[in-house]
């Protein structure tokens, strides 16, 4: 059961193909660790997320979603990036707004060359996540048992 | 006939509470009575009736069915089904009551829904007479006494307290728990007080509606008629007519995979939603004309044709209150029926 | 009013300018109103009604009258000619095929207030001044028509139409400071523990009937996202407080930039969840974080979601209040 | 359901030593679906492709899992490698357990623990995978160059070069741009027209360019390797097969008070014209605005004179269709008119100047034929004041001018004072400057050269007011390095203003749906690895309507351009990248909230018809994806509310089936 | 195991026949051998693969056979394409038997049976053709009219050649819709190819395909002389608990699940049009 297992965060990343994937790589061949808790989704564009998927996470049991793309001006696709800005803007103001620990939510943009960054983001992020313990106002019992 | 002076209502729903979960309708944040569970100082609502219907206590809107263990290519059948608390509903309408046999009508028969049934043994009912109807009601129609109501135990709120009849051996079974708190009631109170609750009925918009035309074998007669349009273009296709709808009792049966297994279960569902009777290769109620015409078909012919003429509705007047649209079963029966203009 | 409007109706079905008009249609208490099309100036004189509980926002029944074709008037209140710009801006209506007859409004009455108040048995309701008199069948009483307000009505944003062919009555001003963000600011005020309690108190009562969706006239989806099996989200229960959320936030967020703050989802909510709080809650940051934006002001204007500035603001530094 | 095999990478012992992979196989051989399950030592090798080929024959596999290396690393080469064996290439994916596994974690059991999550998030992908194909599309042989000032003219004859066929589209009568109206350029001091009309003549020359002047872009439809243009050419009223540019009639013209746009109206031109002698193609245009015959319907003496007849008053615009391979935008620019700086007296005073302005007075075919004489008085001016930065390098506060540097001015401000003081060394010259920006070759040497051999006075600091007493102009100035207020009393002042981008470029981008800065420069791809080319496909960027650049940067730029436009051209089909979206007719709403956020503009819209319920038809406005056009980028489909827009190859399914199994307990 | 009828029995698929190219029989077994249920000829059962979902299948082997149960299944959702997916030994739940079979305890003893069918429509009809084949003495003479787009879309066609066309009693009469390389018997429409049959007006017809073949079939029938009293099919529509209670298979104030899926054409002459 739950109570007798040490508390093991789980974190869903969603890295954009072009810059954070590949500063997730970088941080990975300079084997700059970070938490085995961080799993990491590849989509092309950080403005392929959809708020649906980072909902979808907390409901099958993540604790936190970090979302990592290029940096602003930097989008492969030019424009994607400011357009995932200004969704994850609102989406989080509103899990806020709902009483939705906003720590639990995180937007970074890291590029191909930031290995370091990448890594540390996780740490702290997994750090943060851990300090806040289980997602319990977006849970799902179903998929808890 | 019981007496229990009004004084002494809390011990009595204390003594209740001992041994059953006793749920009254009780005043939410938005001044809306709802079935809450009674606890030490819960008020009762003064409203007439809950903003939904007590049918939630047998066929609730969400309910597990069982689950499976998937792995590989083996299943495995998991039946979640518990034994239920005993529990109480204390305050229903006479609407509501009537509610429940239309639903036993349904769930009982053969084959028997086992989770309803469970349900409706351990589930004692005990009604309240209404004392101050709505413009909304309308259970006059479908001959129900709203000064006499069904249920396992009858109350009355009477000059001289709150009258109690036992109908039924589990309405005995629940006042001899309380029997300390009652003494022998005075028929005449409760005459008086549903001579008060008819004089009101009588006066009530509604209460001169009529069923001609309307009601079994009548099917040929209303399906084709043109009226059905009008009536329902403003139709938003929503659900809230029937989820407050006390008699309607459709369901769907879906599957939650949790990722470590499968869990069915059934909700409530609407005839008025386009999805209703839709399969992989059609849909045999295409249009919001053909569904809208199916609620008030089940509701005015088909359930009677069923029942020996019983209608399917009980006239409590949810769906006039909530109906975003203010279309609703009365105007239906006003356009359709024999005399109603 | 209502004459007037009757009176317009008759003869704009006589010069073919429309032939078929989008009204309320009377109902059996007066405030039981349903949105109807009347095809007859018999149709009209019979049952047509326009008062103060005239509520319903007629502008998303267009979307499926121009898929019959012909030619529609309707009846538009001020708030609604907002909604009806928006679904021209997203080319669920077309223009050509409505005519449309701006009606001054000056707030519309929210039956429910009244039975808050204690009032039951109503049997009709008549405009005196500025009070309503309702007769019920356990005596007549007056209230002021201020007490009757409709939540909504208490923080109306504009009097003034967006859009019209022509007018009856006159059309009014935007509202400078409505007022209609303060619950929202006072949410924002609360702390974390707080706001979740009120949402879990207010959306616990979902029942999931789709009212709020189907009322909505952002919500036009051809099929909706949870009603659609393909979907992978589908969902047809309020199972849990997951879900609840899930839906409630979704919605949000489907109409954020796009909803006019119309506010039929609260009003026909059947739990009486205050929905519009969470819209409100992105026109307040769309407005604070992008600029003013109103939808449905213009329709040519380009949605807060479908531009950006290159120094908007990260996530991580909105947000509200918190203590 | 899909038959899946796993294989499980040792990448030597790079995963193996971490991760415990014979655990993994597995466990994920476990999973449902899977129906072959294995490690290997090197999965990347030849032996490991054929191991993977094998499997995928003998169990029918119709979906493969790697877990390895980073997929940027080689799913490439296992898609080849399941290709070559029949299966479809985007029916392999790979879970990345060395860059996100064995390489940053220590503990065994826990890297093996989220190596197998990680494979079974690429399983729960696989088993929504379809199978995907690139589409093709054919490529117009042909090039269109909106612009034929130097960068336009260097792009054509590169790409004609090559052999493709190029229109140039310019909007003047005559190619040439800006660079044909300066006189030198630094750092060499050669003469601008010396080194531009030999390549105009060119161009006139080529067989394979054609030139639309007097011409402008109406319309651009398609997408790249087919775009189609409608090309307006305006109404000149001369015939211009006919005309042979003898300029007989620019000299017969009675209408003789036409300000000459050429030398920025200070002078007149006649209302028949040719811009200047070496004009391509020289061709005389009448300016309907001026002539009289065209205002009255009385004159005539222009066609009167032309001994060819090519005089037609009645032209009319001509739409011309033409269809292009690739577009390449090269619209240019204009300084800036410095007339909202009251302060600097340009509207007020004659004797104040443009940098371009100046450039005219000191060409030899200019108004003064190359003496440099103030305009208010023709004399000649003793003391001439530069000031920098006009309108550039703003803050964001002053709406007036621009944020950008221009780039250009520090160099051809040392350029006109050095000219001046070396023809008339008895003018004093002074210029006020923020900074002076020299990088280049010889940049700063020359820069240096007009300070010390030329004697031109640099000063720090910014020109607060200039205003005319008595033929004098008055110039109040703030020596920002000693802190003193100067008072010059100059003859002449001239302005090096902003450059700024030509007002036709933001409608002919958005034409192309290229898209553009807040300053209305074009934007490039990759500001650093794609810089010549739009974000969107087939669309390239020439000279300065990218950014600021002198004429080498250009002409360098243009010759990129033509490279990457004749790597397209050669090209006899385009291969789109398949994991493009894809829009559901039957759940789309038409409106265009997609559209708004493509930066493509790969998603249009049409009215199609639908069966409705109960045998009726409706019509509704669906979204299509041009396949050729589209990047992936996903955008779309989270603006999209009705979900009617996915991305093949990382469709909602397949995304929120990883995140089911990365979550699952 | 359970007395709810909504929980499912759990079966193994022990074999798949491909009967045509989107057409498969799936053969289910108690995981411990034998039937998981008795049914009825005509009755159907709610077949699932928990997850995906649920859907009400005819139980198309004849009651007679001891051993095992049968389901054919055209692809053409989202649970049938995962059954066609799935290979032998996968476990599916079923539930059932559901609803009204075709009389052959009572009405229809004795009597001379057509069987119309086109398609996957023969699917239900199989389970009484059988019954009627292990139960020769009980019935008059069988005429069988099935046809299909082309041969390759004939279900059963082995079983048809080999079993049915050598009964003694049994006359089969094949037809595709159009000429095909290797067909040699009838081409054209079911209904036309009844009609050109011309049935004695004694026999008790039982017909099941698709829309437009019963509406013209019926049509033909009557025309011949037929009376509606005499014919039945089978219906489907939307279904989800197969018990009357779900409340979405209803016609009018019958319930395909409960009441049907075997109606007589007199029968369905009462129900308002909305099927």
């Amino acid at each position: 059961m739950q109570d007798v297992k040490e508390f093991r965060p789980k974190i869903v990343a969603f890295c954009c193909n072009w810059c954070s994937y590949a500063g997730a790589d970088l941080a990975g061949s300079s084997r700059l660790s970070y938490p085995a808790d961080v799993k990491i989704i590849r989509v092309p564009c950080s403005c392929r997320v959809n708020p649906l998927f980072i909902l979808r996470a907390f409901q099958r049991g993540a604790d936190g979603v970090i979302m990592a793309g290029c940096h602003p001006g930097d989008c492969h696709y030019t424009s994607g990036n400011y357009f995932a800005r200004r969704r994850m803007t609102l989406l989080f103001s509103m899990l806020d707004y709902l009483g939705i620990e906003r720590e639990r939510t995180r937007v970074e943009w890291i590029s191909a060359a930031e290995g370091a960054k990448f890594s540390k983001t996780m740490n702290e992020f997994a750090a943060t996540i851990a300090a806040l313990g289980e997602n319990k106002r977006l849970e799902d019992l179903r998929c808890k048992n | 006939m019981k007496r229990l002076s009004f004084a002494r209502l809390n011990e009595f729903f204390a003594a209740i509470a001992a041994s059953n979960a006793l749920y009254l309708p009780v005043d939410n944040s938005k001044g809306k009575a709802e079935y809450k569970k009674w606890q030490e100082g819960t008020e009762m609502s003064r409203q007439l009736n809950t903003l939904r219907s007590a049918k939630d206590f047998f066929f609730p809107q969400t309910e597990n069915l069982m689950e499976f263990k998937m792995d590989g290519k083996s299943v495995e059948v998991i039946d979640t089904r518990r034994e239920a608390e005993d529990f109480v509903i204390f305050g229903v309408r006479a609407c509501d009551a009537a509610s429940f046999k239309i639903l036993d009508s349904v769930y009982l028969v053969d084959p028997v829904d086992s989770y309803y049934k469970t349900r409706r043994e351990h589930g004692v009912v005990v009604t309240l007479a209404c004392a101050r109807p709505a413009e909304t009601c309308f259970c006059k129609v479908f001959g129900i006494d709203a000064a006499d109501p069904a249920g396992d135990v009858t109350a009355w709120e009477t000059d001289e307290g709150l009258m109690l009849r036992a109908n039924t051996e589990k309405g005995e079974k629940l006042l001899s728990l309380t029997a300390a708190l009652l003494e022998e009631g005075d028929e005449r109170a409760v005459e008086a007080a549903q001579e008060k609750t008819r004089e009101i009925i009588e006066k009530l918009p509604l209460s001169s509606l009529s069923t001609e035309g309307l009601g079994a074998g009548k099917t040929a007669e209303l399906f084709d008629r043109p009226e059905w349009k009008a009536l329902s273009e403003a139709c938003l296709g929503c659900g809230t007519c029937t989820f407050v709808c006390p008699t309607c009792q459709c369901y769907d049966v879906r599957d939650f995979d949790t990722g470590n297994g499968i869990k069915r279960f059934r909700c409530w569902d609407s005839c008025m939603y386009s999805d209703f009777t839709l399969m992989a290769h059609g849909n045999s109620r295409n249009s919001q004309v053909e569904r809208f015409r199916q609620r008030f078909m089940h509701k005015l012919v088909y359930y009677p044709d069923r029942s020996g003429g019983t209608f399917g509705c009980v006239g409590c007047g949810r769906c006039l209150s909530r109906c975003p649209i203010s279309m609703n079963i009365v105007k239906v029966m006003k356009t359709l029926g024999g005399k109603n203009k | 009013m209502q004459e007037l409007m009757k009176k317009r109706a008759i003869e704009l079905l006589a010069d073919g300018t429309c032939d078929r008009v989008l009204g309320w249609e009377k109902g059996d208490f007066a405030y039981d109103q349903t949105p109807a099309l009347f095809h007859t100036a018999e149709e009209l004189r019979a049952s047509f009604v326009y008062n103060g509980f005239s509520a319903a926002n007629l502008s998303k029944y267009l979307v499926k009258e121009c898929r019959a074709g012909g030619k529609i008037a309707v009846f538009l209140k001020p708030c609604d000619t907002y909604s009806f710009n928006q679904l021209l801006a997203e080319h669920r209506i077309k223009r050509e095929m409505i005519y449309v007859i701006g009606v001054a409004c000056d707030g519309k009455a929210d039956v429910e207030k009244l039975k808050d108040a204690g009032i039951d048995g109503i049997t009709d309701i008549r405009e005196e001044g500025e009070c309503y008199v309702v007769s019920t069948i356990y005596g007549d009483k007056t209230v002021k028509k201020a007490e009757a307000l409709a939540e909504r009505c208490l923080n109306c944003k504009s009097r003034k139409h967006m859009a019209y062919d022509e007018l009856i009555g006159e059309s009014g001003e935007v509202v400078p400071n409505s007022g209609r963000f303060d619950m929202v600011e006072q949410l924002e005020a609360m702390t974390p523990d707080e706001r979740y309690e009120f949402w879990r108190g207010e959306l616990s009562r979902c029942i999931r009937c789709n009212a709020c969706r189907n009322v909505c006239p952002a919500c036009t989806c051809e099929q909706c996202i949870f009603d659609n099996p393909k979907s992978g989200v589908a969902q047809k229960a309020a199972v849990n407080s997951f879900e609840e959320n899930m839906f409630h936030i979704i919605r949000a967020f489907h109409v954020a930039g796009r909803c006019t703050d119309c506010g039929e989802c609260s009003r026909v909510c059947p739990e009486h969840i205050p929905l519009h709080l969470l819209n409100r809650k992105f026109i307040k940051d769309v407005n604070s974080f992008y600029g003013e934006y109103q939808a449905g002001e213009d329709p040519a204007a380009r949605p807060p979601l479908g531009r950006y500035e290159k120094n908007d603001i990260e996530p991580g530094e909105a947000g509200g209040n918190r203590a | 359901m899909q038959r899946i095999g796993v294989f499980i990478c040792h990448c030597g012992t790079n995963i193996a030593a971490t991760v415990d992979v014979k655990a993994v196989a597995e466990a994920l051989g476990r999973e449902p679906g899977v129906v072959f399950s294995t490690d290997y030592q090197y999965m990347c090798s030849e032996s490991g492709q054929t191991l993977m080929r094998d499997a995928i024959r003998e169990h029918k596999l119709t979906g493969v899992v790697v877990c390895s290396c980073s997929p940027r690393m080689h799913e490439a080469t296992f898609r080849k490698a399941a290709e070559k064996e029949g299966l479809n290439p985007y029916m392999v994916e790979i879970a990345n357990i060395r860059e996100q596994v064995s390489w940053i974690h220590k503990d065994i059991a826990e890297a093996t623990e989220k190596a197998i999550i990680l494979g079974r998030a690429a399983i729960a992908k696989v088993h929504l995978n379809k199978p995907l194909t690139a589409g093709e599309s054919p490529v117009t042989k042909r090039a269109l160059v909106i612009g034929g000032g130097i960068a336009g003219i260097q792009t054509a004859l590169d790409i004609a070069e090559a052999g493709f066929e190029v229109d140039i589209v310019e909007k003047e009568p005559t190619i040439g741009g800006k660079m044909a109206q300066i006189d030198k350029t630094f750092p060499t001091l050669d003469c601008a027209a010396c080194i531009l009309t030999p390549k105009m003549v060119d161009v006139a020359q080529n067989e394979k360019i054609r030139i639309f002047s007097y011409s402008e872009v109406e319309s651009v439809k398609g997408f790249v390797g087919n775009f189609k243009v409608a090309i307006r050419k305006k109404a000149r009223y001369v015939d211009e097969e006919k005309c042979t540019g003898c300029g007989i009639c620019t000299e017969k013209c009675p209408q003789k008070k036409v300000p000459n746009a050429f030398n920025m109206g200070l002078d007149t031109r006649r209302a028949i014209y040719i811009p200047f002698a070496q004009a391509v193609p020289k061709v005389a245009t009448i300016d309907a605005n001026y002539c009289t015959m065209m205002k009255t319907g009385k004159c005539g003496i222009c066609q009167k004179f032309c001994g060819v007849g090519a005089i037609d008053y009645t032209q009319k615009d001509q739409i011309v269709e033409r269809e292009y391979g690739a577009i390449v935008a090269a619209t240019g620019f204009n300084p800036m008119k410095p007339t909202q700086y009251d302060e600097l007296g340009y509207a007020t005073c004659e004797d104040v100047v443009t940098s371009l302005e100046l450039e005219r007075l000191m060409n030899a075919a200019g108004p003064t034929a190359g003496t440099l004489l103030r305009p208010s008085d023709k004399k000649h001016p003793h003391t001439v004041v530069f000031v920098q930065c006009v309108g550039s390098r703003c803050d964001a506060e002053n709406e007036k001018g621009k944020p950008y540097c221009s780039k250009i001015c520090c160099m051809y401000t040392a350029k006109h004072a050095m000219l001046i003081r070396e023809k008339y060394p008895d003018t004093e010259v002074y210029v006020f400057y923020i900074d002076v920006r020299t990088p280049g070759k010889n940049f700063d040497e020359f820069y240096r050269r007009a300070v010390e051999q030329y004697g031109v006075h640099y000063i720090k600091g910014q020109v607060g007011k200039v205003v005319e007493e008595n033929g004098t102009l008055k110039v109040q100035a703030s020596d920002l390095l000693s802190g003193e207020q100067l008072h010059i009393d100059a003859d002449l002042v001239v302005l090096a203003t902003a450059v700024e981008p030509d007002k036709s470029a933001r409608s002919i981008a958005t034409m192309l749906t290229a898209s553009m800065d807040t300053n209305d420069f074009f934007t490039e791809a990759h500001a650093k690895l794609r810089p010549v080319e739009s974000p969107t496909a087939g669309i390239f960027l020439s000279g300065v309507c990218q950014g600021p650049k002198d004429i080498p940067e250009t002409v360098s730029q243009a010759s990129a351009a033509a490279a990457k436009v004749i790597g397209l051209l050669a090209k006899d089909k385009l291969t789109c990248n398949p994991c493009v979206a894809e829009s559901d007719e039957m759940l789309c709403n038409g409106c265009s909230s997609c559209e708004k956020v493509c930066p493509y503009g790969a998603i249009t819209y049409a009215d199609k018809e639908f069966r409705g319920p109960n045998r009726t038809t409706l019509i509704r406005r669906v979204a299509s994806v041009n396949a050729a056009v589209c990047q992936g980028c996903g955008a779309c489909t989270v603006a999209c509310p009705s979900g009617a827009m996915d991305l093949k190859g990382f469709s909602n399914r397949q995304i929120m089936a990883e995140v089911d199994a990365i979550c699952k307990m | 195991m359970n007395n709810e009828t909504l929980i499912p029995y759990v079966g193994i698929v022990t074999e798949i026949t491909q009967q045509t190219p989107d057409v498969k029989t799936f053969r289910v077994e108690a995981p411990g051998g034998g039937k998981l249920f008795e049914h009825k000829p005509g009755q159907c059962a709610m077949l699932s693969v928990p997850g995906i979902s649920e859907a009400m299948i005819s139980i198309t082997s004849s009651p007679t056979n001891t051993e095992y149960m049968e389901f054919s299944v055209k692809k053409c959702g989202c649970l049938t394409e995962w059954l066609h997916a799935m290979e032998v030994g996968q476990m599916i739940t079923v539930r059932g038997p559901y609803g009204r079979n075709f009389p052959v305890y009572d009405e229809l003893l004795g009597k001379d049976l057509l069987f119309v069918a086109g398609g996957i429509g023969l699917a239900p009809l199989r389970s009484v053709i059988n019954y009627v084949r292990d139960n020769r003495d009980k019935f008059g003479t069988v005429d069988i009219v099935y046809g299909s787009r082309s041969k390759d879309d004939l279900v059963y066609y082995k079983e048809i050649v080999e079993e049915w066309c050598t009964t003694e009693g049994f006359n089969v009469h094949l037809t595709i819709d159009n000429p095909q390389e290797g067909w040699d018997g009838h081409v054209g429409f079911v209904p036309n190819f009844v009609k050109e049959l011309n049935p004695d007006l004694k026999k008790t017809v039982l017909m099941c395909g698709p829309p437009i073949m019963i509406k013209f079939t019926l049509a033909g029938l009557m025309d011949l002389g037929f009376q509606k009293e005499q014919v039945y099919t089978t219906m489907e529509l939307r279904m989800k608990c197969g018990i009357g209670k779900c409340g979405r298979c209803n016609i009018g104030n019958k319930y395909v699940c409960k009441d049907g899926p075997v109606f007589r054409f007199d029968e369905l002459d009462e129900l308002p049009n909305e099927y």
